[in-house]
């Protein structure tokens, strides 16, 4: 049944009826949160049906596309759009970005949730936050490099309203500095996707097509284009030296939005190198290993170097998604499939790890009316349940074994030492800054005596809809934690065809 | 039976979960104490079933069943378990020591109210993934349960969060310990790229250690025991177990006495079949365990806090199991014995009972008086005639008294360091630091023993014993401090428990009987050695601890007083690692936070500044007046033509 | 006749002149009267040249003739409407000095 | 010959029967409408000929080949005609309280008259008159409201930069003629070689040539440094009157731009390629420099306006077909987007509120209508996919990539580079509109949609989005008008 019909475009295309609609409430805006639920549940629950089938009966997910098959792709569609260019509408999931793509409609739905008590204009707050989603999932399904770019920036803009309008103290500041910054990494982008189009010559932006060709392309073309990309790519990551957007933009978003932002946003840069940079650009990817591995490195030291001296939780949660995300490109720049394997997964832990650390900062600020440490203190005398979420999260963000991170730290380091060695060494420093940061904060925090410079007369704990996202993603980093290979099963086949032009890894 | 050993954590996690996720009302059985005791009990059983099946020549390595957990590239990494006399010793004692911990606490916590359930939990916890560790089958899975017995010890220490110095040093434990787990893991990850697997089957299978190029075991092993240095609070990085006494005494007990430190000895022997390969690393390893034994020992010497005495007693006692592993593999690899692991393996079982009671007797007495410093207490010991006597137990146990635990276990492992003297000459070195920590060890131990229980009360308590749920326990644990130690005459040296499981590495037949032993212990003048200067420690102490009108003050002038406040400072090893952290990290993170918002973000900044400011300026040429428009006009047409005329055809570009 | 290069140099100087005109006169009706002078210096190129090429090619080129009729009505029109805007712009400013009229910068 | 100028003769006639038609009726919105009615039917013409290909323009074949019916006329009389239709529908509102109205129309007929003759010519002399039909007829319209002190002042600006450059093109329209020979662009080229090897020195003499046409030119597409005028002139006109000059206007500058540089000058390219590449770049960067710093909206859309003109020159160094296809692609929705933009400003001018950008805080409580579209426009202009400014961007900038790609020259490359980096200089004034609609606070009181602007807003902006999202007739549409401008290159 579910062949016969176009599951990922009906599932794109849920959050953006939702958002009309939301739009559309007028004065009855009390109900838009329900209708944002209703949405993003609904493409939840097909994207959780896309998976069943996906991982329990792939020929018949695909029946009819032999073609789309024999790249790992299922549910593939593909319709022209704009002959006289070869833009078509192809979009479908392979294993790197069905658990990204069930990722997003997870973390959206739970994002509504967790919004439940906003009531400062509801309709365009979660109206924006559903045309988000429809921009996030398309860039996880879109196989043609102008949807890709499309959907890639129509992320931008719902984000920039989130920031701008429902953003803390800096937001003007931070709201136009996100735009911008990305934006100006999406034209690189865009200019490295035209470059691949022409030096292709076949007439078509259809990636599976390009790849084909442009794996034959000279060694400085590949070069150059690879660049382009990295930087384009890159700078959602973020990397080191281009992540100034990004502490700016998480502290500044409403909670919500720092979680889509974290969890979803820089997913893309990450997927966006495995699906589109590396699989085309063999050679140029070979020239820019060290350039990525150094990078990788220093976002990951020197992320992590920053959090020790964060005093915002929130800040500091934003610095250390600059160190985790290092740990995706480190794993990327070895170009081995254990490498690759574990960046995505590791992509997908952090998504899952850096919701709820932003969902816990936005309840402590929410509760406290602050975030700043040296103003809390001995929380979890008041607060233990929160406390207990805060401290499973950071647990599960400085790579305690059991949780969902250690798998894709333990194979990124497996993978950094198969191939350079000894180097090993200095992304594992971060691993120990990693848990210096994470404890001293929760130290100061959580623990110790009150410092009564904030109201704790009145502090309640969690309500329910905010542990119940909460609790959610725990469950999930918990369950992937423990059996990784529900997730790594998909993604190994999918890398192995994406870097079959490295020859067999 | 075996096949069942998997069970064992499983009921402890099982009263885990009932603790932690039962409603409030529904829970109690005194706040989740019964569901502990439980689980523990529980655990207990099934351990005494596998040791029994061990004991019986059973055992489990590499081929029981196997659960897949990733299979990434060609590499595949599976789950299993791992039972052999090595798990066994170990599982005996987990169970034992758990058991009992988790029957004090019912008494010890009972003050504790609703904290109670968390501690549970916890402990629980704690039990599950340390039978996990003990029974695990490969590096990683060994890892993973490695971390989460930090992770508990952790929670643990800062069970009293409220505290800062509880929270401060529940953080220090941690970070210190992740630094040696950091080794552990690029050691792991060196294996596993030579071997491809990371179970012990693999590895130390002839094909596995014969994948691994010779400088790269020296490394691998010599990354693992940087693990055990963590875990085991080992020099340089043994200052976190010291301030972990800020937990709760029955979690320094069971997890900072008994078990979790044990883990990194225990990792050490797991690897003995790699060890031996690397003689360099064996040496690192018994260097390490030296000067940790003699300078913990040394440290103790000075301290008032009772529980820090035990904690840097634990140091060094674990220094002398590190010292007989590194020993050991010398033996193994030339005398074709297994004397050094046995005795390493024998003292770490000994131990483990008579360093919970003390520290459970010292529990007890904080109990009773509400206080760590040893220089308030004094004078308990007719209050407290249990305690007291339990605890007298436990310190001539760790004194190295015959017949107590202590004396066989110590005795076979300083035999064993000056054996291998024979193999490099400096074990004869580490020998003499031995000798000088046994001392050491028996003075600091009755000093902390007469400070307590002699003399008059030097402040104002209301002392009793404690209660039965408390006292039931050290008794028990009083009896196996004392008899223990027999455990070397039921089977070849102990071998039965523990040179077994590295049958594979030596070729000496070493059949002993009882009588042999004794003979040869008592036979062999460095044995008396050791006894002479234990009992020496005894009457020192005793001298100026107890015989009332001993000036103490001359400690505190001159060369000794100046030897003193080093002691007393710990050898300022901690303050250094605090001003390392302070002063150089974190200022090192400041200066990169000011760097990243003014250079980094200062750079962004500064093109986006840059952009408004330049349209700000060439706005400026649009003055309104129109000829001013055509002037430019004409301007740009000049400039354009001669741009044309003589630069354009240069072709430049 | 007249070499081609004289013309040339004739058209540019009146061109030169307009345009310097142009730049530096306040009155705008002078400007105006400049703006007509740099036409005509068109103008007499594109007879100057219609001549010429009759002359290179043999045959009667008419183009430029029927070009300069062109311009000669479009710059009428231009006039007219110029002198219409003039005096608007007189009407709200009182002046038509051109310098002075320059509320719309920046 | 006449069929082939049917349409601009009906718009000349209703030209001139409009300002007696301004004393017959009493409700003066029967004037736009009336104005609507040949610009409707000739954008109908045009749509069924050019997009749908449901009818065939009569074809010039008799007389000498003054103007030439194809698709790439079409395509540019296609913008101009909308951008008339847009205008004139906007106006009645705006202009409600002015006398005269009939001249107003017909002047605005005649403006779309004078473009589309340029579009259709293929001659200088048809070019040139066509320029100057255009261009005194928005002299007069930019003086419209004769009220205000800026009209008046903006008109005579206009009107002296204007005459100048005209001089100046006619000018330079005169040396082409002597270097040349003739006036008919397509017979420029091979004429110019000729001349070249037979005359020496002569090569100059076209360098200074095309130097002033670039200046003439320039002016009329508000090229640096030929654009000072601009700013200046858009705030000062009546709005919808800026629009039609940003929008049509300046596109007219391109048609002829396009046809004399690829056309006609062709076989010089080498000489002035760099000229215009740099030009380009120049424009686009001190447009978008200088808009940041505005805080009046006009002013602002007519420095974006500059920003796009010289998007739109780095055609001409590029000059493929395909290069062109993008620049007429860019030609076209840029006449939806920048008028649609300025019909907005107009519509809040209508209802008393002012061109500063802090007027429009609060616009999106206010006015939700007039704020979602002006920020569609705006992030069409900022090139936000998948706006129609994407699309033609995307177009444009590709061509430079596709040129550079081997064996073409590769330092057009960095005309792609510079195109993308100003799109992401220009997405920061933009936004800020933006913001100050949705994110600050103004005053409360709704904002009532003039119902004809509103009508012209909304055509505007379904064209924006449909041309962004599926273009592909269009598109084709732009290519194949672009290799009949280029077929004409003998």
């Amino acid at each position: 049944m579910i062949e016969d019909i176009p599951i990922l475009s009906l599932i794109i295309l849920l959050p953006f009826v939702g958002a009309l609609a939301s739009l559309m409430l007028g004065r009855r805006e009390h109900l838009a949160k329900w209708v944002a639920l209703a949405f993003s549940a609904a493409a939840f629950i097909l994207s959780l049906l896309v998976t069943y089938e996906f991982v329990v009966d792939p020929y018949s997910a695909s029946a009819g596309e032999i073609d789309g098959y024999s790249n790992g792709y299922q549910f593939y569609e593909s319709h022209v759009w704009i002959e006289s260019l070869g833009i078509n509408y192809i979009v479908g999931l392979d294993g790197i970005s069905l658990p990204l793509f069930v990722l997003t409609t997870l973390l959206c739905m739970l994002s509504v949730i967790f919004s439940w008590d906003t009531d400062r204009r509801p309709k365009e707050y979660f109206g924006l936050m559903l045309v988000l989603e429809v921009g996030i999932l398309g860039v996880f399904v879109a196989l043609d490099y102008f949807m890709f770019y499309i959907f890639w920036e129509i992320v931008l803009i719902p984000m920039y309203f989130l920031i701008g309008i429902w953003g803390g103290p800096r937001k003007d500041y931070a709201a136009i500095k996100f735009f911008i910054y990305t934006h100006i990494a999406s034209l690189a982008m865009l200019l490295a996707i035209m470059a691949m189009y022409f030096e292709a010559n076949i007439g078509t932006f259809g990636m599976e097509a390009i790849a084909g060709e442009s794996i034959y392309f000279s060694r400085g073309m590949q070069l150059a284009i690879f660049a382009a990309m990295l930087f384009g790519f890159g700078v959602k990551l973020p990397m080191v030296p281009f992540h100034t957007w990004l502490p700016d933009a998480h502290v500044e978003a409403p909670t919500a939005g720092s979680v889509l932002l974290a969890g979803l946003l820089l997913k893309m840069g990450g997927y966006g190198l495995i699906r589109v940079a590396i699989p085309s650009l063999p050679s140029g990817a070979e020239d820019m290993v060290p350039v990525m591995a150094v990078i990788a490195v220093a976002s990951i030291l020197y992320g992590a170097i920053l959090c020790l001296a964060q005093d915002d939780l929130k800040k500091m949660v934003a610095y250390s998604s600059i160190s985790h995300m290092g740990f995706v490109l480190l794993g990327y720049s070895t170009l081995g499939e254990l490498g690759v394997v574990a960046g995505v997964f590791q992509m997908f832990a952090h998504g899952l790890v850096t919701a709820v650390l932003f969902m816990m900062c936005g309840v402590v600020q929410h509760k406290c009316g602050t975030r700043l440490i040296s103003l809390l203190g001995g929380l979890a005398r008041k607060m233990p349940i929160a406390a207990t979420l805060i401290a499973i999260g950071f647990l599960a963000s400085l790579g305690l074994p059991g949780l969902v991170s250690f798998a894709a730290e333990f194979m990124v380091f497996a993978a950094v030492f198969f191939e350079w060695g000894l180097w090993i060494f200095l992304p594992m420093i971060a691993v120990a800054v990693t848990a210096a940061y994470y404890l001293w904060a929760l130290q100061r925090s959580m623990f110790g005596p009150m410092t009564g410079k904030i109201d704790t007369w009145h502090l309640k704990d969690v309500d329910w809809y905010e542990g119940v996202p909460v609790a959610v993603l725990i469950l999930l980093i918990a369950l992937f934690g423990v059996f990784p290979s529900l997730v790594f099963s998909r993604i190994g086949p999918a890398v192995e065809i994406a870097l079959r032009a490295f020859g067999g890894g | 039976m075996l096949e069942y050993a998997w069970l064992i954590p499983v009921f402890p996690f099982l009263a885990f979960l009932l603790i932690s996720l039962l409603p409030k009302r529904t829970l109690s059985w005194e706040d989740g104490a019964g569901y502990a005791i439980g689980g523990a009990a529980g655990a207990l059983v099934l351990s005494a079933l596998v040791i029994g099946d061990v004991l019986a020549g059973n055992t489990m390595v590499g081929d029981g069943p196997k659960f897949t957990w990733l299979v990434i590239a060609n590499l595949e990494v599976t789950f299993g378990i791992w039972v052999d006399q090595l798990t066994a010793v170990m599982l005996l004692v987990v169970s034992v020591v758990g058991t009992l911990v988790v029957v004090y606490s019912g008494g010890y916590m009972h003050e504790e109210g609703e904290k109670r359930r968390r501690y549970y939990a916890e402990i629980m916890l704690f039990i599950s993934v340390m039978y996990g560790l003990v029974i695990s089958d490969n590096y990683l899975q060994m890892f993973i349960f490695w971390e989460l017995v930090g992770l508990c010890s952790y929670l643990l220490i800062g069970f009293w969060y409220e505290k800062p110095s509880a929270a401060s040093a529940a953080k220090r434990a941690f970070i210190v310990t992740r630094v040696g787990d950091i080794m552990f893991m690029a050691g792991i990850i060196i294996l596993f790229k030579y071997v491809g697997s990371l179970g012990f089957d693999n590895l130390f299978g002839e094909d596995g250690i014969a994948a691994v190029p010779n400088d790269m075991m020296i490394l691998a092993t010599a990354l693992i025991f940087g693990g055990a240095i963590g875990k085991s609070a080992q020099f340089p990085l043994h200052e976190w177990l010291p301030d972990a006494m800020e937990g709760p005494t029955t979690v320094s007990a069971l997890i900072h006495a008994a078990t979790m430190v044990k883990a990194g000895v225990y990792l050490t022997a797991r690897s003995y079949p790699l060890l031996v390969q690397a003689p360099e690393t064996l040496l690192f390893v018994a260097v390490i365990g030296g000067v940790t034994a003699l300078i913990a020992a040394t440290v103790a010497l000075a301290a008032s806090d009772i529980k820090r005495v035990l904690a840097y007693s634990t140091i060094s006692q674990l220094g002398y199991m590190t010292l007989a592993l590194g020993a050991g593999g010398y033996l193994v690899v030339y005398a074709d014995t297994a004397g050094g692991y046995s005795a390493a393996l024998f003292h770490l079982m000994n131990h483990a009972f008579f360093k919970a009671l003390l520290f459970l007797c010292a529990g007890s007495v904080i109990h009773a008086v509400g206080t760590n410093d040893m220089r308030l207490m004094g004078g308990l010991g007719k209050k407290m005639r249990i305690t007291s006597l339990t605890m007298l137990v436990g310190a001539i146990a760790i004194s190295g008294v015959p017949p107590l635990s202590g004396f066989w276990s110590k005795d076979e492992v300083l035999a064993a360091v000056y054996n291998a003297g024979e193999f490099d000459s400096l074990f004869f070195l580490l020998w003499a630091m031995g000798i000088a920590t046994a001392f050491m060890t028996a003075f600091y131990m009755f000093r902390m023993w007469f400070m307590t229980f002699a003399g008059k009360p030097r402040s104002d308590y209301h002392a009793h014993e404690s209660p039965k749920l408390m006292t039931v326990p050290l008794m028990i644990l009083a009896v196996l401090a004392v008899s223990s130690g027999f455990a070397l005459f039921v089977g070849d040296g102990f071998g039965v428990f523990a040179g077994e499981s590295i049958a594979g590495l030596y070729h000496g037949e070493h059949h002993e009987s009882a009588v042999d032993i004794l003979a040869h212990i008592f036979g062999d003048p460095l044995t008396y050695v050791s006894l002479v200067l234990a009992i020496a420690g005894i009457v020192l102490a005793y001298r100026i601890y107890c015989v009332p009108g001993f000036d103490r003050t001359v400690f505190a002038t001159g060369t000794a007083g100046r030897f003193q406040r080093a002691l007393q400072n710990r050898w300022y090893i901690s303050q250094f690692y605090d001003d390392f952290a302070v002063k150089v990290v974190y200022a090192f993170s400041l200066v990169a936070d000011a760097f990243d918002r003014v250079v980094i973000d200062g750079l962004v900044n500064g093109f986006a500044f840059l952009g408004a400011r330049s349209g700000n300026l060439l706005r400026k040429a649009q003055s309104g007046n129109v000829q001013r428009y055509t002037t430019i006009i004409v301007v740009g047409l000049c400039l354009l033509l001669m741009f044309m005329l003589y630069i354009a055809p240069g072709g430049w570009w | 006749m007249i070499p081609i290069e004289y013309w040339l140099v004739f058209s540019s100087l009146l061109f030169c002149i307009g345009a310097y005109g142009v730049l530096t006169r306040r009155n705008a009706i002078v400007v105006l009267m400049c703006i007509e002078i740099m036409l005509n210096s068109a103008n007499i190129n594109l007879v100057m040249f219609s001549s010429y090429h009759s002359v290179l090619h043999g045959v009667v080129d008419p183009s430029g003739y029927v070009f300069t009729l062109f311009t000669i009505a479009i710059a009428a029109a231009e006039v007219a409407v110029g002198l219409a805007i003039l005096l608007s712009v007189y009407r709200r400013y009182q002046t038509i000095e051109i310098d002075k009229i320059s509320i719309l910068r920046w | 010959m006449l069929n082939a100028f049917m349409p601009q003769l009906l718009l000349v006639l209703f030209a001139l029967i409009m300002p007696a038609l301004d004393y017959m009726v009493k409700d003066k919105r029967w004037l736009a409408f009336v104005a609507l009615t040949p610009l409707l039917g000739y954008a109908f013409a045009l749509a069924s000929w050019t997009l749908g290909g449901y009818w065939q323009p009569p074809s010039v074949e008799t007389g000498v080949p003054l103007i030439e019916v194809n698709l790439f006329s079409g395509a540019f009389a296609l913008a101009f005609v909308a951008v008339g239709i847009i205008v004139a529908l906007s106006s009645p509102e705006f202009i409600r309280n002015e006398r005269n109205q009939g001249e107003y129309y017909s002047l605005i007929l005649l403006a779309v008259t004078g473009m589309t003759v340029v579009a259709l010519a293929t001659d200088l002399i048809v070019l040139f008159v066509g320029l100057e039909i255009a261009g005194i007829a928005s002299f007069a319209l930019s003086g419209f409201s004769k009220k205000e002190r800026r009209s008046a002042e903006a008109a005579t600006k206009y009107f002296i930069v204007g005459g100048f450059s005209s001089a100046m093109t006619l000018f330079a329209i005169s040396l082409f003629y002597g270097v040349s020979g003739t006036t008919e662009i397509a017979a420029m080229g091979p004429q110019m070689e000729a001349m070249f090897s037979s005359v020496d020195g002569i090569r100059s003499a076209a360098t200074l040539a095309t130097v002033m046409l670039i200046a003439g030119l320039g002016f009329k597409i508000a090229a640096v440094p030929f654009h000072m005028w601009a700013p200046d002139v858009y705030e000062g006109a009546p709005t919808p009157i800026s629009g039609l000059l940003a929008a049509a206007s300046k596109k007219m500058g391109v048609a002829a731009m396009f046809k004399i540089f690829l056309v006609g000058i062709v076989v010089t390219k080498t000489d002035w390629e760099v000229a215009i590449a740099v030009i380009a770049v120049v424009t686009m960067t001190v447009g978008n420099l200088i808009a940041i710093s505005q805080s009046n909206i006009k002013r602002m859309l007519a420095y974006s306006s500059i920003a796009q003109a010289g998007y739109i020159l780095i055609v001409l160094p590029i000059g493929t077909e395909y290069a062109v296809a993008g620049g007429l692609f860019h030609v076209l929705t840029h006449a939806f987007m920048k008028s649609g933009a300025f019909m907005v400003v107009a519509a809040l001018t209508v209802r008393g509120i002012g061109e500063s950008l802090d007027d429009f805080r609060g616009l999106g409580k206010r006015s939700p209508f007039l704020a979602l579209a002006m920020m569609l426009f705006l992030l069409s202009l900022a090139g936000i996919p998948p706006l129609a400014g994407f699309a033609s961007k995307f177009v444009l900038f590709s061509s430079a990539v596709d040129a550079s790609i081997d064996p073409g020259p590769s330092w057009l490359v960095w005309l792609a580079v510079a195109g993308v980096l100003n799109s992401a200089l220009s997405l920061y004034y933009y936004a800020r509109v933006i913001k100050k609609m949705y994110m600050e606070k103004g005053p409360e009181e709704r904002v009532t949609v003039p119902t004809m602007t509103g009508a012209a807003i909304v055509i505007a902006l379904v064209m924006v989005i449909v041309l962004g999202i599926y273009f592909d007739a269009v598109l084709e549409l732009c290519r194949e008008a672009a290799g009949s401008l280029l077929q004409a290159i003998p």
